[in-house]
């Protein structure tokens, strides 16, 4: 029997009283994805890994990786709010009693300047070419230096989204990020990182400008308005989250740092660390995401 | 033709072996349990042993089980009992049960009562008395004789009441869970303890004992990592006392020491014993030890190895290379090598970190013999003399006679069946 | 085809009993290799090689 | 433009391994472009752009993980296919230090092993070898103190299999451009060379390399197998595979003088062929190997220079000669600088094969020859730790290793050898051969070095000089460099010559020239 350290609160609506079935949909070091229905993913996530929307922390060693527990993708998954059971490693995960994570956005009133502001996106920008990884489509942020086959087949559909969002014309952004969902390696393709990253800058930033949230909602669900079958399912999950401006822990408090503080380092090497390339193709969709809504300050 | 015979022999002993199912069904006194278990017999660990070759620890435990027993109030007087002939000894082995270190048992101590649900055999073991001066380690001051009281009086009827509550606990699941929580069944006892703590908890809250003795219960169990080995070690002995007297087998059924020899058991080979020296640990000591405090290999819970866990699921628990100094690969390779001499891999004991090979299962003597590879088992060090308690923790090998022995033995007893 | 135009055209895959140095050598040149920790059977103890040679 | 792909259903991999993956796909030589990922439209669409998309991968979907590349070659497709699996199913846990104990053990590591390596002490050795034939492994035995008994029944055994049985006793082979135990770093070419002798390969795959040519196989058979008993079963199992194989346009055949009738059958088998064939027997007549069609060598370097001939299509000469300019001022400086009563060559020699061939050269040079493995009897010297006149030893020789690691691995024996040498005033030369390669010493030079200077002192203090001549068996490419060995030697005063022929040829030379 293993016991959550930390559930998080949007798994309120899909763990319910009523036990039901699901499948162990892929299984890595730090994480396991349990598939529930066609839509709604559970993730268990080792102790190491910060907090995510839709997942379970397991408390367990530090180095203890999960695949070691012996998860098997195609293995039955018995799931209610109490308890996850996985029979066939005789594995049960006790989820009462475990600390909630509220996935919930957090505003808070801005305390920067914005100068401070730009300062801060800037940083940023810097942080990921030193130590970022531009594998994936970060090098976006760099110019021509890198050669690269995935920035250079979204590059237009980058600038097109960005006329979207500033002219507000919905349109545009659908076409546009339908250009630049799935494309890239991985579970999480780089694209739909950075349009994540787009997405923490729209809330978070469009915030700070004063927008109304439900104009900012507005348009990141055109950003993902043709989502289905574009993606891998987990990354469609991890961009109707952020749609709902549900974004992990290390996004939610980079993005409070950008917005309320000075010293943003630490909060974004830390995203950097994520994944792959996942963490900086992210933060490389704040940064372009964060420039822009400067640019925009109040949506029209 | 003949190898064939063997290799059938001990396919049937595997079998055996791995359809084990040991439960735990209850607690009872010694006495009136444990059969042949007689008023002034005393059970020790390991082969045979006479008075006079007993060692520090085992003849401390054994003085300290005459004081518990009230059969004489003073150690001297003690001493002298133990000596005169009046007692018997007897290897817990031979009553289906064994004991950790000293292994004493005493006809009004409590045991654990197991059964393995698939054979019907039954096995016993007393109940953990924690760290420290206790007497499996050979101390018998007074602190040690009223801990073994109160054991006997408070802390075996609740637990036995829990236990009617609970009703049978399958151990074999519980071990399984333990090995992938980072036990290794004998030197590291945690996870097991943990998970039997909280499979009882709320049944000893709900047995109708006070709730100042609940607690003291529940802390007692909880201040001793160790207290689960006491249900893993008969927990072996029954899976593989089911396997014992299978003809043609060159399986080992039983390991044991006594402090003074290393004996083992074959399955084809029956009761016999095959004995050599016991070793001496190699380990960290405590604080303060030497290697010259320390006294030669002691203790039935080399049961756990026999079966396949302990030294053999190192790789389970890293933790427990530390005492050798070694690294986490280390613990793996401690396990890989033990693959070489067994014969099977377990189905229901897994290592996390070998991508849930089963552990390695069944020391064939043969495979022992051949390729020079002992057994290698994790175990505690206990001082050498009386009443110290334990001294350090480490690894120890059999000696090779025993197996060579027993091996010669082996075929001699098919030469004299004429089978070759 | 014989077995050994069938190696030609394999990837080496090396068993190593002996030398170890022979083993890093291999590695050196990215050969995929097990090193066989060998010893001598029953220690070279003939007695026990004879037992053990009873029971094949 | 040739695409090739690999499709896995609803199969999960994290970015990191997908990124090493396409890291490591595209370092291969051979592959022009690749894409890996899931099967995103996007990702479809870009493998479209780059040419990657095939109709199959058109059809998969999000959930499908891809691999496409663009390359003409089947097989590095295949290589790289091998690799993503393997990447892709690498184990987390690091056990591969594991060492099994038995070789039944070992197999349950590596199950698709092919080739056994065995260097055990040779009274253990045959029965390791049995199980490996058994279990359709090849075998190559190092190990000596190896029965005849045993070679000819495990050789059978491995012939019956369709096995490479190469020993007991076989020092060097080179399969599939692997080294084994001792052998050096060649070039990759037409030569498939069988050898009966470990340092003989070693000086012909080394020579075929630094005349630019490169070989298919170099497999050995053990010292033994051309005796009449073993009657070359490997030898001539060996020149088979080289016939099948499309990579051998040429054979090269080394021996000692083989049995007659065993010589007969494989020169007879070689004439069945289609290839051109070099053969040396070292020391043996070159008339019978005429007499069969196939081409005798002279010695191991003009061995590899017919082998490079023929597969450059230019007239086949006998080379007996110096690639190295001025050897004649070389010559006569060397010759100036030794006193009246310098007369007599010492070689001191690591590799057995080349002693002989030294043995073979000089005495048609300068006549009787002294040597623990003497070419005559009457050669043979009382006493193996004290020279005689012309004395050319073998320090690998069983006398000299008994109980110690061979020269070529610890050149201890040479070094205590080379003082007492220069002692005598009679020396005027000092021959020695450096053996680089897999297995042998990591700086063999480096280890002579101070000796050579103490040799050179010592004898300075009797007034004397001391001409030192080498030649390196080595490629460029070794572990050790060619270079770099041969540069120090040369900053000691040391000549290097490009061969064991030409450096046993040159010492000769001198002492004739002083002579005169």
């Amino acid at each position: 029997m293993l016991l959550a350290k930390s559930v998080a609160s949007d798994l309120n609506d899909i763990l319910t009283s009523k036990t039901v079935d699901g499948i162990v949909h892929s299984v890595f070091d730090q994480a396991c994805n349990i598939q529930l229905d066609r839509n709604s993913l559970v993730t268990l996530i080792s102790s190491k890994l910060p907090n995510y929307p839709a997942t379970i922390k397991l408390d367990v060693a530090e180095d203890q990786k999960l695949c070691s527990f012996g998860f098997k993708a195609g293995m039955k998954a018995i799931v209610n709010k109490d308890e996850i059971k996985i029979p066939e490693v005789c594995i049960s995960i006790k989820i009462t009693g475990a600390k909630v994570w509220d996935s919930a956005p957090l505003f808070l009133k801005p305390t920067i300047s914005e100068e401070a502001l730009y300062e801060n996106i800037e940083k940023i920008r810097e942080l990921i070419l030193e130590y970022g990884k531009t594998e994936g489509i970060a090098s976006i942020l760099n110019g021509d230096e890198v050669d690269n086959n995935y920035k250079d087949f979204i590059i237009d559909s980058v600038k097109k989204l960005a006329k979207g969002i500033k002219y507000n014309d919905y349109k545009m952004i659908t076409e546009a990020s339908k250009r630049l969902i799935g494309l890239g390696p991985g579970l999480t393709p780089a694209t739909d990182d950075f349009l994540l990253g787009i997405m923490a800058s729209l809330y978070y930033i469009g915030h700070y400008f004063g927008n109304y949230l439900e104009n900012l909602k507005k348009i990141a669900g055109f950003m993902i308005s043709d989502l289905l079958g574009r993606t891998t399912l987990i990354s469609e999950i991890m961009l109707k989250n952020g749609m709902r401006a549900r974004f992990n822990e290390p996004i939610r408090d980079l993005m409070l740092a950008i917005t309320n503080s000075t010293s943003i380092n630490d909060k974004c090497m830390k995203l950097l660390n994520i994944g792959g390339t996942s963490g900086s193709d992210c933060a490389a969709g704040i940064v372009f995401g964060g420039l822009l809504m400067i640019k925009v300050k109040r949506l029209k | 033709m003949v190898q064939e015979r063997i290799e059938a022999a001990n396919k049937k002993v595997m079998e055996i072996i791995l359809n084990g199912q040991p439960t735990l069904l209850d607690i009872g006194r010694a006495q009136e349990i444990v059969p042949g278990m007689t008023e002034k017999m005393i059970l020790h660990a390991g082969p045979p042993i006479k008075w006079e070759k007993m060692s520090g620890p085992l003849r401390g435990a054994v003085i300290g089980a005459l004081i518990y027993e009230g059969l004489e109030v003073d150690e001297k007087e003690a001493i002298e009992l133990a000596a005169s002939g009046e007692i018997s000894y007897d290897p817990c082995h031979h009553h289906n049960a064994v004991g950790p270190m000293a292994g004493v048992v005493s006809a009004s101590m409590p045991v654990w009562i197991l059964q393995n649900k698939a054979y019907g055999n039954y096995s016993y073991c007393t109940l953990n008395e924690g760290l420290g001066k206790v007497l499996r380690y050979g101390a018998y001051s007074d602190e040690v004789i009223k801990r073994l009281r109160w054991m006997e009086n408070l802390l075996a009827p609740l637990l036995k009441q829990a236990l009617k509550l609970y009703g049978p606990i399958d151990l074999k699941t519980m071990i399984a869970q333990a090995l992938q929580m980072g036990d290794e069944g004998h030197n590291r006892n945690r996870a097991g303890t943990s998970l039997l703590i909280r499979e009882l908890a709320p049944y000893i809250v709900q047995t109708k004992f006070s709730e100042e003795e609940k607690i003291k219960v529940l802390k007692f169990i909880d201040s001793n990592d160790h207290f689960f080995l006491n249900l893993t070690m008969p927990a072996c002995k029954c899976t593989m006392d089911a396997a014992k007297n299978i003809e043609f087998s060159t399986i080992v059924t039983v390991m044991a020491r006594n402090g003074t020899e290393f004996g083992i058991r074959v399955s084809g080979l029956g009761e016999r014993w095959f004995t050599g020296p016991a070793g001496i640990v190699d380990g960290l000591l405590f604080p303060g030890y030497t290697t010259k405090d320390a006294n030669p290999d002691i203790g039935d819970s080399v049961i756990a190895e026999t079966a396949g866990i302990g030294g053999f699921a190192m790789a389970a628990a890293p933790a427990i290379v530390q005492f050798v100094g070694g690294s986490a690969k280390d613990a793996i390779n401690f396990t890989l090598k033990m693959y070489e001499i067994t014969a099977v891999e377990n189905n229901i004991y897994k290592i996390p970190a070998l991508d849930f090979r089963g552990t390695p299962t069944g020391i064939d003597i043969r495979k022992v013999v051949e390729t020079g590879i002992l057994p290698s088992i994790n175990t505690g060090i206990a001082h050498k003399d009386p009443g110290v308690g334990q001294v350090g923790a480490g690894l120890v090998k059999p000696p090779m006679n025993c197996f060579e022995d027993a091996l010669q033995a082996f075929v001699e007893d098919l030469e004299n069946k004429n089978i070759i | 085809m014989t077995k050994i135009n069938k190696l030609f055209k394999q990837e080496l895959k090396i068993i190593n009993m002996g030398l170890e140095s022979f083993n890093e050598n291999l590695k050196k040149q990215n050969i995929k290799t097990v090193h066989v920790d060998w010893k001598p059977p029953a220690r070279g103890n003939e007695k026990m090689i004879s037992l053990l040679d009873k029971l094949k | 433009m040739a695409v090739k792909y690999l499709i896995r259903e609803n199969a999960y991999h994290d970015s990191v391994t997908l990124m090493i993956i396409t890291r490591e796909a595209k370092k291969i030589e051979g592959v022009n472009e690749v894409i890996v990922g899931m099967g995103t439209e996007l990702n479809k669409e870009l493998a479209g752009n780059l040419n990657l998309l095939t109709p199959e991968l058109g059809k998969i979907t999000p959930n499908d993980f891809f691999i496409s590349l663009d390359s003409v070659y089947d097989n590095i497709a295949k290589k790289a296919f091998a690799l993503v699996d393997e990447l892709l199913s690498k184990k987390k846990v690091e056990s591969e230090d594991y060492q099994p104990s038995t070789f039944e053990s070992a197999l349950k590591y590596m199950p698709d092993a092919n080739l056994v390596l065995i260097s055990l002490p040779g009274k253990y050795a045959a029965r390791e070898v049995k199980k490996a034939l058994l279990n359709d492994k090849h075998v190559m035995l190092f190990s000596d103190n190896v029965t005849l008994e045993e070679e000819i029944e495990l050789k059978k055994l491995a012939k019956q299999r369709g096995l490479l049985m190469m020993g007991p006793d076989c020092g060097t082979a080179i399969i599939n451009h692997v080294a084994l135990a001792f052998a050096n770093v060649i070039r990759k070419g037409p030569i498939g060379v069988v050898g009966a002798s470990g340092t003989g390969i070693q000086e012909v795959t080394v020579m075929i390399d630094k005349l630019g040519s490169g070989i298919s196989q170099a497999i050995g058979t053990g010292g033994r197998d051309l005796k009449a008993e073993v009657a070359g079963i490997m030898m001539i199992e060996g020149i088979k595979a080289l016939q099948y194989d499309p990579l051998t346009e040429v054979i090269v055949l080394i021996s000692k003088p083989p049995d007659k009738e065993v010589a007969r059958k494989v020169l007879s088998i070689l004439k069945e062929g289609t290839k051109p064939s070099v053969v040396y027997f070292i020391g043996g007549d070159p008339n019978m190997i005429k007499e069969y069609g196939s081409i005798p060598g002279l010695s191991l370097e003009d061995t590899a220079h017919k082998a490079v001939a023929i597969t450059k299509g230019v007239t086949i000469e006998d080379f007996t000669g110096f690639t190295v300019t001025e050897i004649d001022k070389i010559i006569q400086g060397e010759a100036n600088r030794l006193n009246e009563k310098q007369r007599y060559i010492r070689g001191l020699y690591t590799g057995g094969t080349l002693c002989d061939e030294a043995m073979i050269i000089l005495s048609a040079l300068v006549g009787d020859i002294y040597s623990n493995i003497p070419l005559k009897p009457e050669g043979k010297l009382s006493d193996i730790n004290k020279s005689y006149r012309h004395s050319l030893i073998d320090l690998g020789d069983d006398e000299f290793t008994r109980g110690k690691p061979h020269p070529m691995i610890d050149p201890y024996v040479r070094q205590e050898r080379i003082l007492s040498e220069v002692k005598d005033r009679e020396v005027a030369i000092i021959l020695m051969d450096f053996v680089l390669g897999f297995g042998s010493h990591p700086d063999p030079v480096g280890t002579m070095i101070p000796y050579i200077q103490k040799a050179r002192e010592s004898a300075a203090q009797g007034g004397r000089y001391i001409c030192m001549i080498s030649s390196v068996c080595g490629t460029k490419t070794d572990p050790q460099g060619l270079i770099g060995q041969e540069k120090r030697l040369k900053e000691e005063g040391v000549i290097v010559m490009p061969s064991n022929a030409q450096a046993v040829r040159l010492a000769a030379e001198i002492v004739l020239f002083k002579e005169e």
